[in-house]
């Protein structure tokens, strides 16, 4: 079971998404093309809320580099927060902590 | 929030070669009441939650702690992902086995799969300064696993993965 | 609350004759992408809890909502308590078998079992009307799977029980 | 994981059991020796709140039939409350419902 929902804050030019399950290879592409499809031409920033997430693999975090190379060609920002422990964990193993706004 | 139990790495154990004999060792003189567990399943990327279930079931019936479980569940699902990926290149007609093997000392997770063309030594090893979308995978899990190892049978093209966890060292 | 998922019972099913012919098709023929799941336990108590984790990752990889999820446990747990009561008499050095195949049409779980004293058609059937501290497992197995099958090796004194569940019915 | 907690209420000779985790053969043995340990001599009532068990079997219901004989022995009352549905299925399947005081 994977949910993803969106809260758009069109006056911040903002989009939340709220994501729900385990990301592995499955789920990636299937946040993938949701965020893809909501991308605005320019400035925005895209808020991932991963505080419902307890399971990310290589998968998910591929997933979220090319989000990331995607929305800054977009002039956008990719924001990640929330994360729990055993997800903080695998962006620290793979030195990704750095690359990402994440807190 | 997570207790890491103490799993023993090469610092703690003399050198790199010593730990390996004595995993092996382990692992062959299994106690008679050691778990198994046998699947065969789809090469297709909905198994692997089933699979993390299975991991799940079997990690709190040891009652090993979440960072344990993540470690197991991380290992597995990347190994299984690359069968998927690579070996089967997304054909979902194939399948393949996985094995879980659990004692008070050890947990065993052995991946077999038909790859004729597979070379574990040219599996690249990532540089972490190069931000990719890909590479991380097999990086992950010898990094998380104390014992990885990959071995082939060239006559059949078939490929076992085996990946342990130490759990507490007999003496 | 839980909503039952329509099992064919004799009722909808003509005969039950007609009823397990049509279990043993579905059984042979399983479809390429069934799943399968062996198990070897210690034949301890201890494992029932395992066991019963393993069954919830294989109903809820399949989605099969609470009512079917707790008479596949039920009759599962009945069966392995058995096999741990009488036929090894709580000794826990000896282990047993376990088999799980499903399909989107059927779940079979198969307990293997060293019985060779056991006689099936000896089994009681209970009295409702007297209220007893024992002799309802069976019973209940019965009741809650669509198939139960035992069936005994002579020369080795092995035993298999076959539990079967239809999800649902192809054609 | 299985627990049991006792509460008294010696004013009322009530004991009340909170039993939290599935009633196999094994869990059952150690809620058995625990309410045989607190059976008193004589005009006390037993309640087991089930509202945390979510799982029954058998083996359960045996040591059910076996507590209710030994605390009815005691000129005792056993009260079982809050049954989970598929709990409950258990109970009606062997019309063991009838013969205890569920609610
Ligand atoms: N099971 C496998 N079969 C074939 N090739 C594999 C397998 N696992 C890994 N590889 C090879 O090793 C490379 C690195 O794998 P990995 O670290 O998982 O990253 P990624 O899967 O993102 O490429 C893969 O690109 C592939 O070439
Ligand atoms: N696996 C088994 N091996 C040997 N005997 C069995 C087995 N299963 C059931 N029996 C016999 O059938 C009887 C009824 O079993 P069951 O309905 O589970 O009730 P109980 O276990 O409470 O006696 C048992 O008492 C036993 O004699």
């Amino acid at each position: 079971m994977f949910k993803i929902e969106c809260k758009v804050d069109a006056e911040k030019k903002i989009k939340i998404f709220y994501v729900d399950g385990e990301l592995d290879i499955q789920s990636a592409k299937t946040l993938k093309s949701e965020v893809m499809d909501l991308i605005e031409s320019t400035g925005w920033t895209y808020e991932l809320n991963m505080d419902q997430v307890a399971y990310l693999d290589s998968s998910g975090l591929g997933m979220l580099v090319y989000l990331k190379k995607e929305i800054t060609r977009h002039n956008g920002k990719l924001r990640i927060v929330k994360l729990n422990e055993p997800v903080l964990n695998v962006f620290k193993l793979t030195k990704l902590d750095d690359f990402f706004e994440i807190s | 929030m997570f207790t890491y139990f103490q799993t023993i790495k090469v610092e703690n154990y003399g050198s790199k070669r010593r730990l390996h004999d004595r995993i092996k060792q382990l692992i062959e003189e299994l106690p008679a009441d050691a778990t198994y567990m046998k699947m065969h399943v789809q090469g297709n990327s909905e198994t692997l939650a089933l699979i993390r279930r299975v991991i799940v079931a079997c990690v709190q019936h040891l009652d090993l702690g979440a960072a344990l479980l993540n470690d197991i569940k991380l290992a597995t699902t990347e190994a299984c992902t690359n069968v998927i990926k690579h070996a089967y290149k997304f054909n979902d007609a194939m399948s393949f086995d996985l094995e879980i093997v659990t004692s008070d000392e050890v947990f065993v997770v052995e991946v077999f799969y038909h790859d004729p063309d597979f070379v574990p030594a040219n599996i690249p090893v990532p540089n972490l300064n190069e931000i990719k979308e890909g590479g991380l995978g097999v990086f992950i899990i010898r990094n998380i696993m104390d014992h990885v190892d990959y071995s082939t049978e060239e006559d059949s093209g078939r490929v076992r993965l085996q990946m342990v966890k130490i759990l507490k060292l007999r003496d």
